[in-house]
């Protein structure tokens, strides 16, 4: 199978040399590895290397393709692209711009929106405040920009990563007709 | 005797609550609001009542529908935990008006000592040392002004109503202080809906050093020691410790003295805490007194061997105290961390969600207080406070040793935690040797952030672990894949079948 | 100092060594059989090596590769833990000859004290009281019959080199005698291939009480008190506790002084354990002596606040003492539940299998020392203990009613376990009023295997709960039935339009 | 949907009255209740009646409609009898009998077995040994018969309810011939 895996700014390229049961040897870039590896738990492996103990957990991320790990003392996050996902993230670059989009990262509950659609916006300019956990956090404009569509009202609660507002970028040319307030 | 207690309440302190009273053989009831149908507290409970909507206003802060909650529970006692209507005066009269025993101080001592300003002068009537700075409201600004020269600057603003950190602010210079008073103003009367404001003058170096006292109603007033609370994030605590590494078996005998008559002053019955500001050079002044039990009180238990929520059941009883103040020893060290629902690395941002796995130490000299479980949503509207980690060893060195072990092995996944953070403070030279103020994060936050070294081998394992479990994720969805095939198979053969049929 | 140490173990108590390891910073290697890569001791060890197949004498008990695994993760020290090698004087005499320290006594001491007879005799030497009995082999039949009525009946028959209540028989009466002798001998051949036997009195309503000891390198040795395990099933302890409600202060002095006294006939090092028999009048007899760390030393450790492990550490660095006796004091009482995997509706049967759910019990008081965990397969190897479950409290009544709520909170499915039982075992008068001796189990069986009363109510909502979840089950499955529907309905349909292109 | 639910010799009907969300209510034997109820864990329910807080763990036994029930204080469990259980059953009622295989309740590992094929036994004779936990338990015949099949071999380890040993009843009369060692 065709698969790269992204960790920060690393690619790595993996390739199994054997397999023997929980056994393996393994290249990762080129470096070979001999792991005996069990999966203990839901999210838990544990890994015996040169005689060392080592526990990972994997945990699913946003989606199937993404890890977060945590070992002992670390905590990575691991994309994993195959051709599939390849194709996608191209695809999906041509139409969206995701920065377009304000977002939370976590669920919450919008307290106050300060802005309304068709208002120009400065960079850094307070948007929408979310409160979760008795804490309020703001969420400023990334750009200078027109607020194309309000997606939330006040009081509403929100999931992680849900859109909130939809910002045109002033400074970019699109090939896209730019309303007003409808 | 009390034999079915309400609590008024959520979280771990509730569970808390009710583990005592099952111990000593009292139903507990719970409330909740509709966002913690499926909370700990309720399930732990004998019984629990719906008291509202999921905002805590509506619900855990909300008088009637709790006191009908017990009326229909016919519950003979409320304990109010801490946070929510702990201090609130009017819930303590209310409560016993409905003919409940409230499992706290008397209405008026909650009053006087809600009041900071009331308490300060109090406080300075019976000769308990107050931070130098106004005895009455600042309420113009000449008046301010006058009384910040006499202090000298630098000096605290707040509210008089105040906690939390709200309408509070540090004035270092003259020219900042007419803004500063405005600003604090108008943020008390928004947070408290009282715009009165005082002035203290501000401590360098502080230390939070605080006072466990208990009273029955037969005048006995005895204090349990105290815990040191400087490890402190925006005014808010992240561990404790006791006994303080800062302090002197003297002046743990002076200031358990100055606490104990603090709370005298006010008549006060129950558990409750002397909270002192102390600076570099050991003077050490009245902050507030907290009517209520404190989540740190564990780290109290432990050193005492007292369980503070029976005492607290047994004195509402009318019972004396079942200890003398010369009976109490502080044995060994106890430590407190808090394990919040953050993400120390996104500015500390709350991170409500969906916990996956718990791990729990286990073990010699441990405590845990939580209240999520395995496949729990922790909701947005409340703290975000999940879990404590209480340790104990004979010093404070084996305790921290424990601690750090502790914290290796509690995992929590899903979520954020604090527990990342925490490890790095156990790891830290000034906590290690016990030289810290209420800077200490603040001062020490590029450590506290800063990551461990990469370990290629480690980085190298998890590539491979995340490739294996994608590719077995991948291998398990296959069968459905191929099932789909075959009846599509199935179906072009039919199809097939048919045509040979009809030609 | 010792850096690296290999633990000759597996189950909770390797877990609970390696716990006091990384507090103190010392690494751990663990070894496993070929049924253990997945254990807890596995994991939790910084290094891991596999001893062999899953049979304990081809892996736990085999010498060479243990100390091939020392070697391989170049270890300085071996911890035996409790049963498999921790008792045998070759193991302990091959690791020294290794040149590991060995965290136990000497290979003399553990031989001397491992034959019951030579240490019977060594007791007897040292004005430390015994059992009335032989003091020498019953070699022959009319030698026993003799010495049996010089005792005089009831006898106890016991193999020299016994443990775990094989090779032992109780004689009521001499016609009983002959018969018991022989079946005694040949078990005590099958099991220890010596079938060397003597006798001693039986004791009437007996207690188990033992003394913890500790003695180090340098001719110190201390006792660190009782603890009373007369609640047992067939010879396998059931519940711990200290102080024993049956002792006086007086008692606890003396018996104390024997247990010192004992000990340094072989001079002890490490940590070690008296047992005493008691009859009913207080008279006390050696019972022999355990020459390793016991699997109720927590106890011990709450009540003295002591970690028995770290004091073993340190023992074998070479150090003195940290502690003496006169600073020793038992504060509070401390209690001890073995949870074993075992069915006791089902004659006591053990209950190997995957473990589906675990909900720990927390909060004050509390200690859990267990190894499995959510989705772990307890194999059919080993031992079917899984946790202990240890309570503190000021008082023997508080920590019974702590008990009771731990048990209340604890929660492990998918396997049977001991819970239930053990929550019998505190509801019942006799444990409660601390009246009991070795025969409470027996005596009471009939009260612990009742079951409580049936509440009507909660098997109607079981039954309602049992419908809601199977029909939820069906439900989940539908989708997949009704896609099945789909297709086929897809494909007539897809059929009956060939039909008509081809009519 | 027609299901009847076994608890001990009991045999009970059940009829959802209304459903509201969490709340039902319910006749139980023609006994009325109202419910609120929540599965908050993977087994776990959390019950609300009349204010008293219930907890109940429904453990799938050894198939999908047999269930182990823990409450506070009592352990249940409880058979799902739908049609084509009750199909299954009275088919296989005819033409096995299901005392005729010895098993164990758990898994372990054969020590010793006792017998031979085609060997005549009584009853209570004890045919086999199975180790677990360092615990033997012996295994005895229900009655007096001839060994069918020995289906283990010393050494072997062996499943919880796996079949060990058929016997034939020589008590009882089948209308099958009665084979010895082959």
């Amino acid at each position: 199978m065709s698969l790269e895996l992204k960790i920060n700014n690393r690619t790595a390229r993996i390739e199994i040399l054997t397999r023997n049961g929980s056994h393996y040897r393994v290249l990762i870039d080129n470096k070979e590895y001999e792991l005996d590896i069990e999966k203990v738990e839901h999210n838990a492996y544990s890994i015996l290397h040169q005689g060392k103990s080592i526990n990972m957990e994997m945990i699913e991320g946003k989606s199937a393709n993404h890890y977060q790990v945590n070992t002992y003392n670390r905590y990575y996050e691991i994309d994993i692209i195959d051709a599939a996902t390849r194709y996608r993230h191209h695809f999906n670059g041509q139409i969206t711009s995701l920065d377009r989009f304000i977002t939370s990262p976590m669920p919450g509950k919008v307290v106050k929106i300060l802005v309304e659609e068709g208002e120009a916006v400065a960079r850094n300019q307070t948007l929408i405040v979310v409160s979760a956990m008795k804490m309020d956090s703001e969420y400023k404009s990334p750009f200078d920009g027109v607020i194309k569509t309000v997606l939330v009202k006040e009081g509403q609660a929100v999931d992680a990563l849900q859109h909130l507002i939809e910002i045109e970028n002033m400074g970019k040319e699109e090939g896209k007709s730019k309303k007003g307030k409808g | 005797m009390i034999e079915k207690i309400l609590i008024a309440n959520r979280g771990e302190i509730a569970v808390r609550i009710m583990r005592t009273c099952r111990e000593m053989g009292i139903r507990s009831v719970a409330v909740y609001s509709e966002a913690d149908r499926k909370a700990m507290h309720v399930r732990y409970a004998d019984e629990a009542y719906c008291v509202g909507p999921a905002p805590s206003l509506d619900s855990y802060l909300n008088i009637d529908n709790i006191l009908k909650a017990a009326q229909e529970a016919n519950a003979d006692a409320i304990h109010p935990g801490y946070g929510f209507l702990s201090e609130n005066a009017l819930f303590a009269q209310k409560a016993a008006e409905a003919g409940l025993i409230f499992i706290g101080p008397s209405p008026e001592a909650i009053s006087l000592m809600g009041d900071k300003l009331t308490a300060r002068q109090l406080m300075t009537d019976s000769g308990v040392p107050v931070v130098p700075g106004s005895k009455e409201s600042m309420a113009d600004e000449t008046m301010l002004l006058k009384t910040a020269t006499e202090i000298g600057f630098p000096v605290m603003i707040k509210a008089s109503a105040g906690g939390g950190g709200k309408g509070m602010r540090l004035v270092k210079q003259e020219s900042e202080l007419i803004p500063a008073y405005r600003r604090a103003r108008s943020e008390s009367l928004a947070a408290f809906g009282d715009d009165t404001v005082y002035i203290e003058k501000y401590l360098e170096s502080p230390h939070h050093i605080e006072f466990q006292i208990l009273a029955d109603q037969h005048g006995n007033t005895i204090h349990l020691f105290e815990r040191e609370c400087s490890v402190q994030r925006r005014h808010q605590k992240v561990i404790e410790e006791t006994p303080s590494p800062f302090i002197t078996p003297e002046l743990r005998k002076k200031m358990g003295q100055q606490a104990i008559a603090a709370a005298k002053t006010v008549n006060y019955t129950g558990a409750g805490t002397i909270e002192f500001l102390m600076d570099k050079y050991h003077n050490f002044y009245f902050l507030e007194m907290n009517t209520r039990l404190q989540v740190e009180h564990p780290i109290t238990e432990r050193v005492t061997g007292k369980d503070l929520v029976k005492a607290q059941i047994n004195i509402a009883n009318g019972l004396e105290l079942e200890f003398k103040q010369e009976e109490l020893v502080q044995k060994g060290h106890a430590i407190e961390c808090r394990i919040y629902a953050e993400d120390h690395k996104n500015n500390f941002a709350p991170s409500p969600g969906l916990v996956k796995n718990i791990t729990e130490p286990m073990g010699l000299g441990l405590r845990t207080d939580g209240y999520v479980y395995e496949g729990y949503e922790i909701p947005i509207y409340y703290d975000p406070l999940i879990s404590k980690l209480i340790v104990w060893a004979p010093s404070r060195q084996e305790a921290i040793a424990r601690m750090k072990r502790a914290l290796y092995e509690y995992k929590i996944t899903g979520i954020k935690t604090s527990i990342p953070f925490l490890a790095k403070i156990m790891d830290s030279a000034a906590f290690q040797q016990g030289r810290y103020d209420t800077h200490f994060i603040e001062d020490n936050l590029e450590f506290l952030l800063e990551e461990d070294a990469t370990h290629q081998t480690y980085e190298d394992i998890a590539l491979f672990i995340a490739y294996l479990d994608y590719t077995d994720k991948l291998n398990k969805y296959t069968p459905e894949k191929t099932a789909d095939t075959k009846s599509q198979s199935n179906w072009k053969t039919f199809g097939h079948r048919n045509n040979l049929f009809h030609l």
